[in-house]
């Protein structure tokens, strides 16, 4: 199976030079790397440039609305478990407006891929802050929220519990290729930070810069390790490759509300006689 | 599932009158008021009779007042009654957040607390009996104290007083405390002083057909409705008063093979359901006005890609957070006019919890065949009252949605059909595969900013509605006279006290619509010949229902009885309002 | 800020037509065809001569195809005409996304490129003036490569024809890059080239009155007419086609000592909004449909707490995400009628960037006025166009809320007073303590499950909309002769279109309300009086207006005219549609 | 000035041994320590059981609509600063409906104070799973969501940046004072999180569990250890006290895109001519 055979005839409308061509690509690349049928696919976005996206493969797609494509996959993938299912979108989508539903999806656990073009900005309606848009940057070009810090996506995930987590970048084709193909085979809810360029809203030499400041976990990097991925996401540098991979079987990073054994039922007789306001 | 048409032919002979009891508890909520009404439910349900019960709460969730009427009879019952015939309170302090729900007429049993000194109120009215009092409390220097259960010696004493026998008491405790045998072992004593006391008066004795009936609240019937039309994914997220849909499904939809989600908010929940829809699974959620309003992006949504979703809406009254327990029918504006854009969407109303069954039904089946969202109107007061019900058989033939095969053709919204509905692609299939969007396409499904292709698909979504009103046209219930000269139009849960009002107001006949949007206005304009008079009823301060008509037909010399919510609207209220000499002042 | 009622006195003596221009000029993406037609409109009101400008676009952010079309002329305008005078276009098939939005007539005058041979599609019409060729672009082999830029040399082109000045030209572009002046040096050797060529054909000259000008967008005067108002705090979340109105704020609103917010989605826009206002602050927020839905619920927390806000709406295409740089009217039902429960809001529409700036000061007064949520509907085609406007100055006498002072008496939501609005207690004032609710609440602000509360709470807040209704009977626009026998009732961007219509047709004339909600029935009644025929006119798919009107009124035998948004209505498709013989059919 | 001078004459209408009396006890107290006027107080909340307590307050209190607290308090914090303002609700209303919020205030870092009254279920609507409910209680009484793991709120919190974070226990009223003394003296966003029992919907018992499972962090722990914090919550215990507090100056938690010196301005020329869609 081949990448393009996941093509749909629809010639993408992105900017020339535009971040998202790879990551449709390299996604694309994975699913035929796994032999995923077009039919048995199911790609879901909500509503930017990169939300885009799901229309240009072939699959069962939805392009839904802005910031709700989770709890839509969240739907989908319960109801017809047998679809692998992705969803892409911005950081504007997923980190802005559709921010309150990512914790909850990661504590479902649904076996979802959510891949996350982040390019910093609000793309389709012409550049305004995102969570990830830098101070500097908000300040320099007068956008809104010059105060407010970035949002760090990968710490706020792995926070919640997300058991794969992994950062790519859209310039770096086999890389994506291959943590697209980790995280699509990962059985439970995994996560893809992609850092992706915006040509047209963000300074030129961007996405270079998002590369200067990138490095590749080294070998010796242990996946399974919930406090050193914590660590590597909190140095303000970006670290690309698996950042967290949850063994089989171990406790979610967010293991503040553990099973505890002491723990009685409630008296059932009492609740039947209370009022529902 | 057929229209049941209540009519009574002009010259019928007049039905023997039906026997009923409408009784009252009030307490705090510690007393277990409700529970003394469930069990008396049940006892009735298993004699064959029928009744209905409703609750009341103050704000606490333990510690306020609370308090049940039921009303048994051996008619099928859908209104609790005007008047009391058995009000028994713990403490009469406890009595005055009822107000409107409880009135004595000359016959009433009053029971009350040996001790208690506190005066009736007013509004109550008065009996003639004596009032019975008992030592239900328990004080230790004049300060109560944890006595014995008083919620088992009302028991006792109503089952004594109706001539029920200790047997059937027995076995309702035994059935609902199944998981507990010692606790109902340990509260007998407690039951059997109460019952075999010599004084207890008697009242009218209910007998009923001998045939055991089942209880059911509105949102059991909802949840139930749902899976027997074919549900099998439910998201949902809590909120009073429709909660208990999603409570009944988690125990119940998994046998069947259906998945349940909780979901973080309510966009989320109706996302997952157009999601569960999206893959093919007849999908629902429900809630209640503010969980309405945060739905309304997504319900847009699901008529503009054409993905069928089930929306239960249990009306609670106010806009905002409002009055959570209390009943309204103030959604109506919302279901039909909300959300941007134009896009097509149905709407049905409840009437009472058997018609709940069938209505979801219908809801499922306009939602499949049409591939849009369908609402359902709930409220208040059909979703927490519980109501004893005839058997049910679920039907065999439910909806199913028309799914494509490659003979249907390659585009997914095609405009060419002589249908303005296009097979449904199943993910899964082979060779099936196209986008769905929130954005407006082309034929294929893909984005287009064409104006012409705007125009032609919002035909082609539209010309669902005229589908939808075509199939629909029969789905109203009229009851009454057909010679009668006064009319009412209502929709809703009005059903219930509306029935009873034309049995006793000959006058009178009643159009009540199942379906609310697309209206079925030619067999409205056919029931309404001849009239000489006609009203809306409704609980809308704005009469929603009423200018909802307004801009469909001509409704000059029609008038408006309009109020808020809170309490439902009793005979007694109809019956002032309809004599009082001034129309409600139109609102504009 | 008074009503601008334009009637023509019955026999007025006919006033001198206006001259003006339109010219529609299409690329690609990177053509830079929006600067052309930027800097022709700042030219113009350089000159005291008015205009509008409006722009299209592919679906591409960049290397789409593009196009704008301005109209200039003598005369205040806020239609960008029917007929294309100039027509300049890079590539002929950028054309075919433009369909409706150019017209060719006999004397038009068609600039393309030299060596393009594509052929012209037939919708565009024809003219019988020989096509003027130009080499725009730079070619190597046969393939277009980079060259000089197209857009100096077409701006060249126009200003000659036009008979304006280069220097004109050079004073407009060195204003416009003020920061970069090197750029326009770099660029003013290709403008020369092309203004000095011999052969450029001339067009009508026209002539301003010399006074300069503004060009302002519709929403640049809905954010500054909101500051002028009396506006401090903004938050919105970014959305086409309203994005500008936050971005004008971001720019302009600290200046004068106002904060504002970008909010993380729509709910939370308003709800900061909400919560500034609470604290005695003006505030408000600007969105689009989608924004608009998801905002629902706390339109209606704004409206049940009584805190004034101002939500402006700049409508788009369609339900979900529709067509969202495309222009509609059909949020209108969501505007009046959205929201679960009864609430009362009222609801402005905007006519044109003049009038953006009064509808403002309008909603702010309302809004502080009357303790309530004020909608303010704008579309895509009155928010994203530029037009010339005169010089504004700003009035003093801004809206401004009743504070609370202990005189007042000690409850919030009192119900005794004369009038339903009480005095707001700002945070702050020492005494003033309460709480404000969601909830449905006593006279002090306590949360109550009364239902005579609620009912007497719902009376109070909706004799709001009584008030309202008073002050605002006069908020209405009408166009054309009294005597004329035809009547057109619109609303919102219709107008512009509508003021030329009346002028060329003077057998109509036209009602346009201001306000919508409560609409102003008095003056409606009025001025249909002696009509023979009336149409409403409208983009809504569902007619929604149309309907509306029905629920208020009496409309047998109105007509409706009601179709999708996309495309604005031109005079030539009113014309035919009127033409047409047989209404459009009514939906339900 | 005393608790008592900032309640009003309303009675709280939650069940009798509610945790949330105490919480109410101890603001006030906290608030009367720190002699803010009522008329200087403004107590904002959503819906829940626990959102009844603005009703409580002598303030410009407002009970708003479930999950909204947030944006609302950020709106009025932002128009007046100069107001003492005060967030409080429960788990449901701020961590299910009301997360989405949450890193965007924090991000912002209002100087709000936000209390959660975590009961770990939803008490006024009668008993449902929250998303603190613990897997085991949720199977065990058949509650939605049997299969969710439980949200980790003080980590999502530390995550996404908040200055001042901490933990107490609604049965212990000095302790809870202290927490809240402190929280509203931080000049930013602050965040205390509540342990508080449902003596209805919870098991009997529960309150005493939540405090087994609780620690007080000791003298020597450094409150301004970013690490240390997040190690702090994610070891299944509850630690009480200030789990961290951000020194006057330094970088959020969240710091995963920090400034770049290197960053270039856009080319201003070439966005003016861009579409708007
Ligand atoms: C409810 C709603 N609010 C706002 C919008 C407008 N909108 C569309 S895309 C978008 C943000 C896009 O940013 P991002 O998700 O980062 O995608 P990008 O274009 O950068 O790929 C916004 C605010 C919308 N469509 N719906
Ligand atoms: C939009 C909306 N959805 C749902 C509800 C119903 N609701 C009220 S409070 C509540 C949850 C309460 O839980 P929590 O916030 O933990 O407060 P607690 O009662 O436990 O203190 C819910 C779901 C609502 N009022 N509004
Ligand atoms: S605007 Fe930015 S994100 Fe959008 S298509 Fe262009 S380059 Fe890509
Ligand atoms: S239900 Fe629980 S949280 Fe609510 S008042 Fe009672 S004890 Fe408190
Ligand atoms: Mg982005
Ligand atoms: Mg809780």
């Amino acid at each position: 199976m081949k990448a393009k055979d996941l093509r749909t005839e629809l010639q993408p409308v992105w900017c020339t030079g535009c971040g998202d061509f790879g990551v449709l690509k390299g996604l694309t690349q994975a699913l035929a790397d796994l032999e995923v049928a077009p039919e048995k696919l199911a790609v879901i976005s909500g509503i930017g440039c990169s939300s885009r996206l799901p229309g240009y493969v072939k699959a069962y797609s939805f392009n839904t609305i802005h910031g709700r494509a989770l709890p839509i996959a969240t739907g989908l993938k319960t109801a017809r478990p047998e679809l692998t299912t992705v969803v892409v979108g911005g950081d504007g989508d997923g980190f802005s407006i559709g921010l309150g539903h990512l914790p909850h999806a990661i504590r479902r656990d649904v076996n979802l891929t959510y891949v996350v073009m982040d390019n910093g900005i609000y793309g389709l309606t012409k550049g305004q802050a995102s969570p990830t848009t830098e101070l500097e940057s908000k300040r320099s070009r007068g956008l809104g929220g010059s105060d407010e810090q970035p949002l760090n996506p990968v710490l706020l995930v792995l926070s919640s519990g997300c058991g794969f987590v992994a950062r790519t970048h859209a310039g770096n084709m086999p890389h994506m290729r291959e943590m697209f193909r980790q995280a699509i085979e990962y059985p439970g809810f995994s996560f893809v930070h992609v850092l992706a360029g915006c040509v047209t809203y963000q300074p030129r030499g961007y996405s270079d810069q998002l590369l200067q400041r990138s490095y590749e976990l080294p070998q010796e990097y242990d996946t399974t390790d919930a406090g050193a991925a914590i660590n590597a996401v909190r140095d303000g540098r970006f670290a690309l490759g698996v950042i967290y991979r949850r063994p089989l079987g171990a406790a979610a990073v967010a293991a503040g509300a553990t099973e505890d054994e002491d723990w009685t039922p409630p008296d059932a007789v009492l609740k039947q006689d209370l009022p529902t306001e | 599932m057929e229209t049941r048409t209540e009519v009574l032919p002009a010259n019928a002979a007049p039905e023997t009158p039906m026997r009923s009891l409408v009784i009252a508890i009030a307490g705090s909520g510690g007393d277990g008021v409700a529970l003394i009404g469930d069990l008396l439910l049940k006892m009735a349900a298993h004699q064959g009779l029928y009744g209905m019960l409703v609750q009341s709460y103050g704000p606490q969730i333990r510690g306020g007042e609370s308090a049940v009427v039921l009303r048994i009879g051996d008619r099928e019952i859908c209104y609790e009654g005007d008047d009391t015939d058995v009000l028994v309170c713990f403490k009469v302090s406890d009595l005055k957040r009822f107000r409107g729900s409880v009135h004595l007429h000359d016959d009433s049993l009053l029971v009350l607390e040996e001790k208690d000194e506190g005066v009736l109120p007013d509004w109550l009215g008065a009996t003639k009996r004596p009032v019975f009092r008992h030592p239900f409390a328990t004080f230790d220097g004049g300060v109560e104290v944890a006595g014995e259960p008083k919620n088992m010696m009302a028991l006792a004493l109503v089952c004594r007083a109706l001539g029920w026998p200790e047997s059937l008491a027995q076995q309702a405790l035994a059935e609902r405390f199944s998981h507990k045998p010692a606790l109902v072992e340990r509260n007998m004593p407690t039951f059997r002083k109460a019952f075999n006391l010599e004084n207890v008066p008697a009242i009218t004795k209910l007998i009923g057909h001998g045939v055991p009936l089942v209880v059911e609240t509105g949102n059991e019937a909802v949840a139930r409705g749902a899976m027997a039309a074919g549900l099998r994914f439910f998201a949902g997220y809590p909120i009073t008063p429709s909660s208990e849909v999603m409570e009944t499904l988690i125990d119940e939809l998994p046998a069947v093979g259906g998945r349940i989600v909780q979901a973080e908010d309510e966009i989320s929940a109706l996302g997952m359901v157009v999601g569960a829809s999206f893959g093919g699974v007849p999908s629902m959620t429900a809630t209640s006005g503010p969980g309405l309003s945060l739905m309304t992006e997504m319900m847009g949504l699901s008529s503009m890609a054409e993905i069928p979703t089930v929306i239960v809406d249990c009306q609670r009254a106010g806009p905002a957070t409002g009055m959570p327990s209390r009943t309204e029918q103030s959604d109506l504006y919302h279901a039909i006019y909300g959300g941007h854009g134009d896009f097509p969407r149905a709407v049905l109303g409840v009437f009472d919890v058997v018609h709940a069954r069938d209505v979801m039904f219908r809801a499922f089946e306009l939602a499949e065949n049409y591939q849009l969202p369908v609402l359902v109107l709930s409220d208040a007061y059909v979703a927490q009252r519980r109501q004893i019900r005839d058997g049910v058989t679920d039907r065999r033939d439910k909806p199913r949605r028309w799914r494509w095969t490659p003979e249907d053709g390659p585009a997914r919204f095609q405009l060419s059909g002589d249908h303005p509905v296009n097979a449904f692609r199943v993910p899964g299939t082979p060779g099936g595969t196209y986008m769905a969007a929130g954005i407006e396409h082309t034929e294929d499904g893909n984005p287009t900013a064409d104006a012409g292709m705007h125009q032609k698909m919002s035909e082609k979504r539209f010309a669902k509605l005229e589908g939808i009103a075509d199939d629909t046209r029969t789905w109203a219930r009229t009851l009454g006279k057909a010679d009668a000269t006064r009319g009412i139009v209502a929709w809703g849960s009005s059903y219930g006290m509306l029935r009873e009002w034309v049995a006793g107001n000959p006058e009178y006949r009643v159009f009540l619509p199942e379906i609310l949007h697309p209206f079925p206005l030619e067999a409205f304009e056919e029931w309404r010949k001849g009239l000489a008079e006609t009203t809306t009823v409704e609980l809308s301060f704005q009469g929603q229902f009423h200018r909802y008509l307004c801009s469909l037909t001509d409704m000059t010399a029609v008038r408006s009885i309009a109020r808020s919510g809170g309490l439902p609207m009793s005979m007694r209220e109809l019956g002032s309002l309809l004599a009082a000499p001034a129309a409600k002042k139109e609102k504009a």
